[in-house]
């Protein structure tokens, strides 16, 4: 099977942020992600509270895709959000199997 | 004085009431590192049974009663919620050593309105045999989200302010729209309609009122465990939140108070009533506000605002301030 | 004629429950984006008290009823269930433009049981106090596995065919087993058990049993939030699942009906049982089945059949065929 | 003899009991690879229910009850916690092909105490109409941690004497503090100093007391299904574990029936307080215990203490040692 | 601490067919996996429900292991469940401490 | 945007030791790290039981900061922890927007 070099990004943020980050990889070009929560601590404390509106949690999303659009979220995550809500954002190397995540979408 | 010694006893009978010392009880759990944990989906649902409760009593007693009866009340309810955030804005917001944001932020969540003081506040009056119109809590709203918009409004206003000096335009009708589509008032919304145009009778009296009183107990053990861990945030804050925290509750809940006697006078608003406004003036929203202000004032330092509500406010309110209004509300109507 | 007069006064009665109103209140919620989620815990325990008091109940029930009486009424489902499935696989699957495995999928959730309409059609039997044979709920397994069964052997006859023509050995002991082992049945049958072995009374009447309205309307809540999602995937499917999904549990339930109506004379069921067998006919699984015949049917478009059946089909029987059933047992048994 | 018969027409009827029965089915949808799952929170929501209902009337009964009364039967718990420690070192620890620190990680959890056995047994003297002082099952804490310290200290006496023949000192303030600290004994404490301080009656009667039935059914049914898997997982484990599994609780239950009627004489110690506290003793940890032998003891081996106490000591005690006390209660005292 | 390089293969699919992914990868020789529940949305659309059965959901099994395994798994599952279920695979470099995961299994 | 090489170390270990490799980590340097809970089997078997005091589930750490103090957390944390209790580390290369992460905190 043939293995397809390309990128993932991962961004940690608060939870109360989800659905904008998610419309902002839309409007970029990603077509999927994959979404979990999690708990953290980082500069803005921990988050480890009982939470309704996702004020005291964060989700990580990774999202597979190529090199350049894994960059531009990450920049277009970090420079619209990171001033006021915690969050961090990073790449790294995957291969896949299905050369979809390495054209353009 | 005749108020403060009336307080005084009811204060102490609130101590003996299993609501506040859950509450502490969660202080303290958490103050001693316990490692205890109520699931979040539990404490998830606690919330959604108090508001399913209260909306479908809002409901039931909207169909019951005289629509123009409560026309006043929900108007008065509009004006508290903006009045506080005014209010506010002109006196902490003001203060030296504090940024704008973090004040409105704040005072949106002072004006807007704790479910969970709601309920303590329902129960103790029900126990206590005080008759209320069982619409009043379902005005939550109507304090709540006029509340959060002006404060969303003027912290905007400010920030584009300092920018550029220019004017702003803030599109109030997505924050009415996320405060509605939040879980709590969507959750007071779904009960007030199935009270008002359904018979859910059976299903209220086998399940969300017999549950009520044990669901309210969870919910202030985990609020106490919250706001322990909200306080400890709020070291390094400006003094002065702690002083709103502490104060504004009571001049909030004596402006509620007001307004309520007023539609006593007016429109016959029970003794109860003017009670109930009053605390639900006096209460500051602690479930559904942060994330709605955390959105809409972005900039503002969640650690100030929810730390002063959910840390401070809360306990005040139910510790001081329900006691204080039921004491109140004896005095002036003499029971 | 009658009928339909005596239905639509129904209706409206349904109407007024709060079990529809708080079905139709999730769809409600799921239209205007409303982030209210119900904890997925508290929607799997939903689940599981509504199986277990069903279970309980039906244990009881078997405990003090006749054993051949209940013979006829459990064969009469293994019939009903698999002739669900034949029937649709000689309509539905034969429509153009129709995929064949999504069709016997299809029919496989609708010839299937959803504990849910149980539930409801129990709570509606009770409070209009009219009886029925507590078992029969519990007869639930007997049309459910022999629909799924049918349905995914008939699907995999077809796929083998399409690839080589060859005859196809299906192997159905793992498919009961999957049946058996999965949780909606697994509760089901722990309750029967415990029904019929132990003496369960104390908890059924201090725990199972006052809850279940309470539980039934917050699934309620949930399978409405769950049939808009669902609904919204079947955009782009052909339109004979819309059809299928409105049409399929009138007929269904009508086969229901004459099997229990011969039960009545043979073995002397009640109106009520045959009513409730009416009823477990015309529903289609929405919380076991799918995931069933996604296991059994992989290449079947989950879209389509779960859509069809959690989108629409459990709506429709809900909404409209408890009533109807309702009403038509009143007609012909003349309450 | 007379014991015997006794005690087998109280085991028939314990089997026909839900609780027991739940445990059982629990262990048997294990066994068949069911896919049910209760949800985690659920299930650590049962616990929560239980304990707090066990807390609330221990502190309520305390309130009520004489200082005094209770001193001896809690002086006696933690003689019997350390004693019960003390003898499995004496004996399970010296066997052969035993590895001592998992003997007395095992001894441990079996000198501590098992809230669900505690809820089992309450329930079955109050149906059976035997009276108890409430404060008994409070007594919990008094037996769990001097047990749970014991065996910590002698294994690490025993691994520093392995490595090095130098003596050591194990600081007993964190291990008192982790217990405390823990969900249970939280939950137990905050239940006993409310039900002391307050007045929690309204909420007890409306929540914690009719709910307890049903929330031990499923903790129950949790309890057999964890049971199953905690047993698979003592293959290999030396059979000695077995035997005393089986024989720790009636050797411990009996030791405390010893210390019990000794109460009884003194101190006016009733007979359901007798048998009570005969259940605590037989009765070893399944929740709270096991945590803590991990951090306390590291080295041990999980799958050995954990499968023994989990796996077959908790079904033990309320198959067959719950019964069994009664019996002996029932022979002694002449009901 | 001497690190040793070797693979780490992550499987993004429907909940409803973990045992089976799991039971392929034991087969084919891994000792080993870290699962947990994940939402997402790729091409077969969200997977956002309430879940009973586990249609509804994805789980994201995680395996350390061989180069050469990694890619069979990736392989085996790609093969015999993406067709009909919706699912990724990928293939991450990880240096791990014990050399147990470099050596086939 | 400029982004930085650097290491990303993932603990996964039973949930019971959490406190201590969170106190450990920080110990060491590290000032932020994601958590969540994981199941997941090895070599001290399967880990899936309904869990109050954290026996029976995994907890994932993952920390994004130096190579140096990843692989000294990885050291550490094998060497304290890992004869008793189950659990295994690992490092991967990750690229974050925030030169912060590259600096020995
Ligand atoms: N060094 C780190 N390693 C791993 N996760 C981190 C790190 N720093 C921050 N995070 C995660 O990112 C979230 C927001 O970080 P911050 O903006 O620094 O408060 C935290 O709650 C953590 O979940
Ligand atoms: N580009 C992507 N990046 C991250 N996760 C993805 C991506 N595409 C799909 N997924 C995940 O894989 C699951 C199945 O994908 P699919 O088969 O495309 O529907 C989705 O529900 C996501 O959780
Ligand atoms: N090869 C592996 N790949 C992924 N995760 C693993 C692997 N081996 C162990 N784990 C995880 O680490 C935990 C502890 O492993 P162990 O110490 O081998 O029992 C397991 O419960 C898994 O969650
Ligand atoms: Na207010
Ligand atoms: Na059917
Ligand atoms: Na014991």
């Amino acid at each position: 099977m043939q293995l397809y070099k390309t990128k993932k990004v991962t961004i940690i943020t608060e939870a109360v942020i989800l659905d904008n980050v998610i419309k902002i990889t839309k409007e970029l070009g990603a077509d999927g992600y994959t979404v979990d929560r999690v708990a953290g601590k980082g500069e803005s404390g921990g988050r480890f509270g009982y939470d309704i509106g996702g004020m005291l949690s964060n989700v990580r999303i990774e999202i597979i895709t190529t090199e350049e659009l894994a960059k531009k979220i990450a920049t277009e995550v970090e420079d619209r959000y990171f001033t006021n809500f915690a969050g961090i954002v990073y790449l790294q190397n995957v291969e896949v199997c299905a050369k979809k995540f390495c054209v353009s979408g | 004085m005749e108020v403060l010694l009336e307080f005084f006893s009811r204060f102490v009978d609130q101590l003996q009431k299993p609501v506040l010392a859950f509450l502490l009880a969660g202080m303290v759990v958490s103050a001693f590192n316990s490692k205890l944990r109520i699931p979040e989906a539990i404490y998830q649902f606690c919330v959604f049974m108090l508001l399913m409760r209260i909306g479908l009593k809002g409901g039931m007693a909207i169909r019951d009663g005289n629509f123009l009866d409560m026309l006043l009340p929900a108007i008065f309810c509009v004006l508290i919620g903006i009045g506080i955030v005014l209010l506010g804005s002109v006196t902490l917001a003001r203060l030296p050593g504090i940024k704008k944001d973090d004040a409105l932020a704040t005072t949106g969540l002072f004006g807007a309105v704790s479910g969970s003081a709601l309920a303590v506040s329902m129960l103790t009056l029900e126990s206590e045999g005080i008759f209320f119109e069982g619409w009043v809590p379902a005005l939550y709203p109507f304090m709540d989200i006029p509340a959060l918009i002006t404060a969303i409004i003027l912290a905007n206003i400010h920030l584009a302010k300092q920018k550029s000096g220019s004017h702003v335009k803030v599109d109030i009708m997505p924050i009415i729209k996320d405060c509605l589509r939040g879980t709590a008032l969507t959750v007071l919304i779904i009960g007030v309609v199935l009270g008002l145009v359904t018979k859910p009778d059976s299903v209220y009296e086998s399940f969300f009122n017999p549950l009520f009183r044990g669901f309210l107990s969870i919910l202030m053990l985990v609020s106490g465990m919250e706001a322990y861990s909200r306080l400890r945030e709020l070291k390094g804050v400006a003094h002065w939140y702690i002083t709103y925290a502490f104060l504004g509750p009571l001049i909030h809940g004596l402006i509620g108070f007001g307004f309520g006697y007023i539609a006593h006078l007016l429109v016959g608003l029970s003794p109860g009533g003017v009670i109930m406004l009053a605390i639900i003036a006096s209460s500051n929203s602690d479930i559904s506000g942060p994330p709605t202000v955390r959105a809409g004032i972005p900039s503002a330092n969640p650690s100030v605002y929810h730390g002063t509500s959910t840390g401070l406010g809360t306990v005040a309110v139910i510790a001081l301030y329900v006691p204080f209004f039921l004491a109140l509300g004896g005095i002036v109507f003499g029971f």
